[in-house]
């Protein structure tokens, strides 16, 4: 499946783009980041501590152990700082 | 009977504390609450806040149709800005009425909670040594567990 | 660092907050309450407040210093009117800044709550129906033992 | 001694004037009372319950128990509504 990825924050500063299409069989939020982290250092750099990260999938907060199907975009970011 | 704006543009926090529930004879109580750009070591050339969106608007939906929820609201507004800020620049607003002032502050501190660890703006500070993401602190995420 | 002003005549509530702590870098947060007259019933005409000229002022002021003691705040307003007053009309505002937002909600809501039972102000309604002293409410005197 | 007392929303209207001398020699704010009591009805009205009222000695809220001593303004009052 094809998935719109996201990045914010620092994590589009270390990944270098604010968004790609990616080309996944991934079944979870974890597999899809094991897939990234594999691609380039890059990728390394912005999954290393998943603890500092969030993710949200179709606009909604979730968790690295949600299941991917049906979701057609995925965002990766730092804990928010609105307000 | 909520208003949300998410926009680069400057907002004026005073014609909008005019305009806000004006004329209203239900309500009793008005809260505002005004995000600054804070400088604390006089270093801070540019604040910068980046967002997500469709989603920002989403996710502020969903906390203001909460606060309605809980509390016994007349209005409501939500106003957050993103781009490029001086430091005393007005970052964003929100504004609460409600027939008794309980009622008003409690929706605005829990919006204020909320729009701060729920709300996908990330900010990041620009000074003469260089940018820097701000960290979200733990206090912020602990605030969420009073609700 | 604290204004108080207790006067008869109307207050610009937009142009209060416009200029409240503006271009200060040291504050984060700005809280301001709005009381306004509410007609429940649709029937008030008018509401009338008395008040104790001099103690008003003696009162409020120390209202506010125990404020600034308790919290950090960079600046406090306090505007409350006496006299003739319309359903809609803002009868009082109080604005608070303070670096942290933590801060300036408490501030703004102990402010409150010992305006409401503790500054020597007394409401009036009159309607149709006659006139009638506001009584005062035991959970506004409950509510100061919070602080 | 003269003190300036001094009345406020029902306990003014009861009264029927918003201030006025008394020449007192009350040791207490109680005391005080109950000799304004004994003057006339509209007196015995606005201190019919002393739970439902309060005093200011010289702008200062205070008790009944407290001694009028050095004192030069009292006012009553009901409890009040400001906000």
């Amino acid at each position: 499946m094809t998935i719109d990825v996201l990045y914010f924050a620092w994590v589009r500063e270390r990944i270098g783009q604010p968004r790609e299409r990616v080309e996944t069989s991934a079944a979870t939020v974890a597999e899809l980041v094991e897939e990234l982290r594999g691609r380039e250092p890059r990728y390394e750099a912005a999954f290393a501590d998943l603890n500092a990260l969030r993710v949200a999938l179709d606009q909604e907060l979730s968790d690295f152990d949600a299941p991917l199907t049906g979701v057609r975009e995925v965002a990766f970011f730092p804990p928010m700082t609105g307000g | 009977m909520a208003t949300i704006r998410v926009q680069e543009a400057p907002f004026d926090a005073g014609a909008e504390l005019d305009a806000f529930a004006a004329g209203r004879t239900d309500v009793g109580a008005v809260v505002t609450f005004n995000g600054v750009v804070r400088d604390d070591g006089g270093a801070l050339a540019e604040m910068l806040i980046e967002h997500y969106p469709g989603m920002t608007e989403r996710a502020i939906g969903k906390i203001v149709e909460e606060a309605v929820r809980r509390w016994s609201l007349a209005d409501c507004l939500v106003i957050h800005r993103y781009g490029a800020m001086k430091p005393g620049d007005r970052i964003m607003m929100v504004a609460t009425a409600a027939p008794h002032r309980a009622d008003a502050f409690a929706a605005a501190e829990y919006l204020m909670d909320y729009l701060k660890s729920r709300a996908p703006f990330w900010k990041k500070e620009r000074s003469a040594d260089g940018e820097s993401w701000v960290a979200a602190k733990d206090e912020d995420e602990a605030a969420l567990d009073r609700w």
